[in-house]
């Protein structure tokens, strides 16, 4: 009983970090079908510019109840000076190539970014630490948490949520399904398509550098930060169904959950289990579990 | 003499909405059936499901006496049911003639013609000649010969139309379904085009279904009418009988009596 | 003059391993040969150069996985046209690279990859390592545990799923079984490298309640698992082994508590003895670069002086001049040189295989610096195994031949 | 009014419209005519800017339109819809015809789009279903309707009663008519004057990307 | 119709290789058959990216190809480099014909991340197989040839030549699977799957087929890559290796079968450069090189060559 509740509690955290750094790759994926590699430079990004800025801070006498309110500062600074740069100035003219050859793009720019992180930052780590323990503890089945990861959590679910209502309640979100599907008509029909692209290209981004940010509290920040990041959104976003949100929910969730279970019952396995979740899942919905095989009308 | 094409109670609906609700027709061989009726009346989804691309809820389909209704659409095909699309369905990124090849390339496949281990240019199988000159030949009396290595992505609509009827033709079909054959295409060519497929298939025996809209080309090809409204048969008569059938005037042709009663067509959405 | 003589240097400068140990190394490697090229280095070793030839050095980064580490290895050598290649952190790189050292008659030279199996599995004449293998790490840790908890009964493991994990638990977990016979495994974690997120990890850790855990962990894994087990109150519950915790004890001072055993693969960083070498590198690269060298670094240093010292040596035999490959090749098997990480001696592996002492102790803060306290030493002899022997059947047959 | 004064369109360094000159004074309407392949939907495009003029000039109202990118055309009150539907398949019928309403933030949508179902009724009927649920003469009047949504000064319809049931052109035929009278400009294309005949003001022949004007 | 000069081209550039190839420097040697291993598993992802099916883990084939070389070689002590080549072939297809039936059934993302996912569940069932030397893997025999080891100067070319001459077949087949009805329904299935159902066509039975030649051939690429590389570990099989392949396959532009040499040769080419003049920063490098290629070449590589022609 006691280790089912750590299954669960450790589940649920996995589950919160893995959707916060998954999620902005559906969204972008979903909008653009553009499967973003570079979302992981961003997420290093994120990291970084939170654990300097905040560090710089903090040893600069910052009360360190702020530094939560840093950490997002440092998070909507890299994804507004790089997104519009790097969606104007490079994806833009892409558009019109096959969906392959973006994403291939979106690899040289993280290859490019990597360099760039270690040209800015060097190869040392960077620690910001105190946000994780500043708010304390709280003891559940014999174990102890940090309450910090209930703020990851609450990140998680204010991102999940907000994006929600903004894609299924607002017109917003209907006018990007039309832009997803049909960027000519939709221009046709009065919808400024350029500005689509950027702001979801940017807040795509953003989600991925709060995914840093939020994260750099917790582990140290090094380079190649971002790669594992990369290919557990990928997952994550295809087992729910790509450019679902409740499915990236999901998908977080299942996988954030198997993996705690594994660790607890059967550690060996953990290296793998991601891929065997993944590769259940679509054996049995091959599309992922929210997306409707629709027929197409002939 | 039997019936080449038997469909017998058909039904189909998709949630609320009844796209065929008992169809029954049986269709003779070597005879020219024009489906007319509403938008939305059914048609299409008629000839998807002969074709295999939906399953019928009820009733069954049989095809020279054996039951088809189960099939997938290319085993329908190899049996030699063949259809245009109403929306054109081509390769977008292909040439015109490229389109051409692959279909014919298919056509000799399913006849064991032109393996890997085949030498020379084989003929295509009921074309009797090397797939290129075959390819050709279509574009030619399609009228796309100037259209040939466009791709097919960029060519003008009633273009399109014209090529996705072409490349049904390619397999040299038993029974020929045609999705709204003409529209799109300019006036001067729609009785043109359409003579040239009826004499193209008529001198082989070729059964042909197509739907149309434009009332002078179902007078003049058709032999027999089949009138849809609301996913039922209303009309099923030469034309001269059908389209001055009091409803199907009313729902379908028009003229004098085209004010549309609001409440109809798929009233239950 | 003598024709200069050029090193290619081979270590991680991209990738999670740069910062930790590739960069340092590399660091370590320039001024090291900066400083011999200036003759500024003591004793043994103040001749200039490689025997009064200037070193040259062309660097190579070690990412990219075997085929091209393999690519570029090949292009050093027949490209570059370099005299010695030193370098490699990656066993799997040190495997590969190995049999094409052979192929292409290098002399090459690893500084610090762990895998006992380079010199178990074959024999080689242009290969040499001049730093203990990661076999040393676990039975050391194992017999400072013996000294610190001489009652332990349960043991926990939290290593990295790849070779280096797998093997330093192995090593440690079977140490152990030896020196407490009746010793219980409470749990053997092996997450993902670079998974980053040990929440779940921990929580069995804790539930294991074990009187020590074992972790090979290095770099940002290390680092990340120590941020995130300290506020969840594991180090209170066990005593906690980092075998190679030096990398980041200063960088996290103000994270680990007193009471975690530190180790540095080696008699290096805190443990390195206190001579006139050693006073002269740490403060040359301290104020070079404004850290202490950590033990990757001593590492370098360490295999750039043997080569010398082999090289010089071999010099002299031939009468002054300078010497053929084969020649200090001949030299270098089962030489002693000292580096500032103390003496090392070329033992075993036919005697291209390097044996040092090791030393562990757990950390202490003295006035808000981290230091370690109860430190002890371990004679290379009882921490390695001796020549011909492969290191698991010397530790399963109790740590004899 | 629409002014198109000498405009050519290349698209991929093949010259498609040549030289093309019309005008069309508000409230009129226009029947574009021409073969298959005769440039009907390269002008629409033109004027829509959804192809690149690569020389003359296009006014509207006394707007320069080349000036302006096409979303802003669209805001303007021209309408469009193309040869090939192109609905949204995703989005509900309703909210196929919404999307110009809402890209352009029209404080009127649910007016217009209560205009648009008396208009044509019969897509009142398959308002909720999806846009690739419905047949392809369905996809037809809701593009016309979607078109409508935000075309209420110049309506760009490209082949509006191709695959439409008889009964149903004669009865946009009508709409089309009724528009006019409220002032609506619109320039329709037509293999031949099948179904337009009885309404255009003049008409506009095209051949080979080269136009000549009829009244 | 064209005159078909491929056959032609690429029997000037085996004939190239084999008679300059004694005179090259090793330097150059060694990557040439690198390029040649990886051109091969290219070729077999053109084949599939002509259907527009993307796989993010072919280097499970390659992977299995290379342990199938190492493995009989550990085992059995086989070292002949066409024995080990082709038997890397026979298994890594034969896997493929396997998950095939699965894997057909998906298109798009889905095809390329269910691949991904089974390679790295074998990756890690390799890494777990401490045995086999779990990450660090292990050494692969010495090649010989027709059961002669050549003398250690000659052991590059030998293995280079034997390396071009499969190549060189693979090649050969290949093309001329392409013109065949099967083959050349790639971009048909790609464009349209429902028109190629209604030419009566199955394209899941297409897509299948591929799936196998292009595992085929990436179990070739991989025991190549095994004898030449001489060691083998499971990154073999990692995804950033198969990201690797899909790059140079698009780099390349599937407008022929050489293409995909041509890209494996110029990706080696810039990498190997991008490490000489940069080893700090040598991503970066590599990185605009590579944006630079796909922004400025829009067909691949391949198009230059195109061009050329058509001028
Ligand atoms: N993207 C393109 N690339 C190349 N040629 C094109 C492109 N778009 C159109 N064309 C060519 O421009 C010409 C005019 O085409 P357009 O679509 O305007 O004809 P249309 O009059 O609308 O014909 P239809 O009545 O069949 O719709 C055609 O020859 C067509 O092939
Ligand atoms: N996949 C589907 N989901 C829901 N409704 C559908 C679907 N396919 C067809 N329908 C509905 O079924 C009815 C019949 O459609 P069908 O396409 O057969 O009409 P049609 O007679 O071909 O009309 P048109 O002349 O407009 O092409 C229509 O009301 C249509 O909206
Ligand atoms: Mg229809
Ligand atoms: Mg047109």
């Amino acid at each position: 009983m006691q280790q089912l509740v750590a299954v669960v509690i450790d589940g649920i955290i996995y589950s919160a970090w893995l959707f916060v750094a998954a999620v902005g790759l559906t969204l972008i994926y979903g909008v653009m079908k553009i499967l973003n590699v570079a979302h992981g430079s961003f997420y290093a990004l994120g990291a970084y510019a939170a654990a300097s800025i905040a560090g710089a801070l903090l040893a600069g006498g910052m009360p360190p109840m702020l530094s939560y309110a840093v950490l997002l500062g440092a998070a909507l600074l890299v994804a507004i000076v790089l997104g519009p740069l790097i969606e104007r100035g490079i994806l833009r003219f892409m558009y019109a190539r096959d969906e392959v050859v973006i994403l291939l793009i979106t690899y040289a720019l993280f290859l490019i970014l990597e360099d760039v992180i270690k040209l800015i930052w060097g190869v040392d780590p960077y620690f910001i630490a105190e946000p994780y323990g500043l708010l304390g503890s709280f003891d559940v089945a014999d174990l102890t948490y940090p309450y910090y990861n209930l703020i990851l959590v609450g990140v998680a679910i204010a991102c999940g949520a907000g994006l929600a209502w903004t894609l299924t309640r607002t017109k917003t979100g209907k006018l990007l399904l039309a832009v997803i599907h049909d960027t000519e008509v939709s221009r046709a029909m009065g919808i400024n398509v350029g500005r689509f692209y950027m702001v979801t290209f940017t807040f795509g981004s953003l989600l991925a550098a709060i995914g840093g940010a939020f994260t750099a509290p917790t582990v140290s920040v090094v380079p190649g930060l971002g790669v594992e990041v990369i290919v557990l959104s990928f997952a994550v976003v295809v087992i729910g169904g790509l450019g679902s949100l409740p499915g990236a929910a999901l998908g977080a969730v299942i996988v954030g959950l198997v993996r705690s279970a594994t660790i607890h019952y059967l550690p060996q396995a953990e290296l793998f289990v991601i891929y065997l979740v993944m590769a259940m899942v679509l054996a049995f919905r091959p599309r992922g579990l929210f997306m409707l095989a629709e027929a197409r009308k002939i | 003499m039997a019936a080449i094409l038997d469909a017998k109670g058909l039904h189909k609906s998709f949630g609320a909405v009844v796209a065929a609700s008992d169809i029954t027709a049986e269709v003779a061989p070597d005879s020219v059936v024009g489906l007319i009726g509403t938008n939305g009346a059914g048609k299409t989804t008629f000839i998807n499901m002969i074709t295999g691309y939906l399953k019928p809820d009820r009733g069954r389909i049989h095809y020279e006496g054996r039951d088809i209704t189960d099939l997938a659409p290319r085993d329908i095909t190899r049996l030699g049911i063949c259809r245009s699309f109403q929306i054109p369905q081509l390769y977008s990124s292909l040439s015109a003639y490229e389109n051409m090849l692959i279909g014919l390339s298919v056509v000799m496949r399913n006849h064991g013609v032109g393996g890997f281990f085949s030498r020379g240019r084989p003929d295509v199988p009921g074309h009797g000649r090397p797939a290129e000159e075959v390819a050709d030949d279509l574009l030619e009396r399609f009228g796309l010969a100037e259209y040939r290595d466009k791709n097919a992505q960029v060519l003008p609509g009633g273009v399109r139309k014209l090529l996705d009827i072409a490349l049904t033709m390619a397999a040299k079909p038993k029974v020929l379904l045609l999705d709204e054959p003409t529209s799109g295409v300019s006036a001067e060519e729609k009785f043109s085009i359409m003579e040239m497929i009826m004499k193209a298939v008529r001198a082989e025996g070729v059964t042909v279904l197509f739907v149309e809209h434009d009332m002078e080309v179902v007078s003049r090809f058709a032999e027999r009418v089949l009138a849809f409204y609301d996913g039922r048969i209303i009309a099923d008569a030469p034309p001269e009988v059908a389209l001055n059938d009091r409803e199907v005037r009313r729902f379908v042709v028009g003229g004098e009596l085209h004010r549309l009663d609001e409440k109809r067509d798929g009233a239950h959405a | 003059d003598a024709a200069p003589i050029k090193v290619g240097v081979v270590t991680f400068l991209s990738g999670p391993a740069a910062g930790p140990f590739g960069v340092p190394a590399r660091n370590a490697a320039e001024i090291t040969i900066e400083m011999l090229n200036g003759g500024k280095v003591p004793k043994p070793y103040d001749q200039k150069g490689f025997g009064g030839a200037r070193l040259q050095m062309v660097l190579v980064d070690e990412s990219g996985g075997t085929t091209t580490q393999v690519t570029e290895f090949r292009n050093l050598v027949q490209r570059d046209n370099v005299d010695v290649v030193i370098g490699y952190i990656s066993s799997g790189s040190c495997l590969g690279i190995a049999p094409v050292a052979e192929e292409l008659k290098t002399l090459t030279v690893f500084f610090d990859c762990g895998t006992p199996r380079i010199f178990e599995e074959r024999d080689y004449k242009y290969v040499f390592r001049t730093s203990s293998t990661a076999t040393m790490d676990s039975v050391g840790a194992a017999l400072y545990v013996k000294d610190l908890k001489p009652n332990a009964k349960v043991i926990a493991g939290l290593n990295q799923n790849y070779a280096w994990g797998q093997d330093s638990w192995g090593d440690f977990e079977l140490s152990m079984k030896q020196i407490f016979p009746k010793i219980e495994v409470a749990t053997s974690q092996m997450p993902k490298l670079f998974a980053g997120q040990y929440n779940a990890e921990i929580s069995t850790l804790l539930n294991a309640k074990a009187d020590v855990i074992h972790s090979s962990f290095w770099d940002g894994d290390l680092e990340a698992f120590i941020l995130q087990a300290g506020p969840r109150g594991l180090f209170k519950r066990s005593v906690v082994v980092l075998t190679t915790g030096e990398t980041a004890m200063y960088k996290l001072a103000d994270k680990i508590p007193d009471g975690v055993v530190i180790g540095a693969r080696g008699p290096y960083g805190p443990y390195a003895p206190d001579n006139e070498l050693n006073k002269w590198y740490s403060a040359t690269f301290q104020d070079r670069y404004n850290v202490p060298p950590n033990y990757a670094a001593y590492q370098m240093t360490q295999a750039i002086l043997g080569t010398k010292a082999a090289w010089e040596k071999a010099q002299a035999a031939n009468g002054g001049k300078r010497p053929s490959i084969d020649q200090v090749i001949a030299a270098f098997e089962r030489l002693t040189f000292t580096g500032p990480g103390g003496e090392v001696r070329m033992a075993i592996g036919k005697g291209h295989q390097a044996i040092t002492e090791t030393a562990y102790g757990v950390t202490k803060k003295v006035g808000g610096k981290m230091t370690v306290a109860n430190v002890k030493r371990y004679p290379a002899e009882t921490v390695n195994p001796p020549d011909g022997v492969k290191a698991a059947d010397w530790i399963k047959n109790g740590f004899k031949k | 009014m629409l002014r198109v004064e000498g405009v050519d369109v290349s698209i991929q360094a093949v010259q498609i419209l040549r030289s093309v000159t019309l005008e069309l004074p508000t409230g009129s309407v226009a029947g574009l005519i021409g073969r298959n392949g005769a440039g009907k939907t390269t002008l629409m495009k033109s004027i829509m800017g959804l192809l690149k003029v690569s020389r003359g000039a296009i006014g509207f109202d006394g707007a320069d339109l080349l000036a302006r990118p096409v979303h802003a055309r669209a805001r303007m009150g021209i309408g469009y819809m193309p040869e090939d539907r192109r609905l949204i398949p995703d989005l509900t019928v309703q909210e196929n015809l919404l999307v110009p309403a809402w890209a352009a933030k029209l404080p009127d949508a649910a007016a217009r789009l209560e205009k648009v179902y008396q208009l044509i009724p019969e897509i009142r009927h398959f308002a909720p279903r999806k846009g690739l649920q419905i047949s392809g003469g369905q996809q037809k009047l809701v593009a016309i309707g979607r078109a409508l949504m935000c075309g209420d000064r110049l309506l760009l319809l490209d082949e509006p009663f191709e695959g439409v049931a008889p009964a149903l052109a004669h009865r946009l035929v009508e709409v089309v008519g009724n528009l006019k009278k409220e002032g609506m400009s619109m320039i329709l294309s037509e293999s031949d004057l099948q179904h337009s005949e009885r309404m255009v003001d003049r008409i506009i022949v095209i051949d080979r990307g080269a136009v000549s004007m009829k009244n | 119709m064209r005159p078909d000069r491929t056959p032609w081209v690429l029997g000037a550039i085996l004939a190239v290789l084999l008679v300059v190839g004694p005179f090259a420097p090793l330097w150059v040697v060694f990557p040439v058959t690198i390029a040649i291993a990886k051109g091969l598993v290219a070729l077999g992802l053109m084949i599939l990216l002509r259907c527009g099916l993307v796989s993010f883990g072919q280097a499970l084939y390659y992977c299995i190809g290379a342990y199938t070389a190492g493995m009989l070689g550990r085992v059995f002590e086989l070292d002949g480099v066409f024995t080990l080549m082709l038997a890397g072939m026979a298994v890594a297809a034969a896997t493929a014909y396997v998950l095939g039936f699965l894997l057909a059934r998906y298109r798009g993302i889905f095809f390329g991340l269910l691949s991904l996912a089974f390679s790295m569940i074998f990756y890690g069932l390799l890494v777990k197989s401490e045995t086999l030397g779990s990450t660090d893997g292990f050494n692969v025999l010495p090649s010989t040839l027709f059961g002669i080891r050549p003398a250690d100067e000659w052991v590059r070319y030998a293995v280079l030549a034997a390396a071009s001459s499969v190549a060189f077949v693979a090649a050969l087949l290949v093309h001329r699977y392409l013109r065949t009805p099967l083959g050349s329904l790639a971009p048909a299935i790609k464009d349209n799957e429902i028109r190629v159902e209604y030419m009566g066509a199955s394209a899941r039975y297409a897509i299948h087929v591929k799936y196998v030649i292009a595992a085929a051939l990436a179990g070739l690429g991989g025991g190549l890559a095994a004898t030449t590389v001489g060691h083998i570990d499971p990154e073999m099989a990692y995804w950033t290796v198969s990201g690797e392949f899909v790059f140079i396959t698009i780099l390349a532009g599937t407008g022929n079968v050489i293409a995909p040499f041509l890209g494996a040769l110029i990706f080696e080419g810039i990498r190997n450069v991008a490490f000489a003049v940069s080893p700090n920063t040598w991503q970066m490098v590599l990185g605009g090189a590579l944006l630079a290629v796909i922004v400025f070449l829009p067909n691949g590589l391949w198009s230059l060559f195109r061009r050329g022609r058509a001028a």
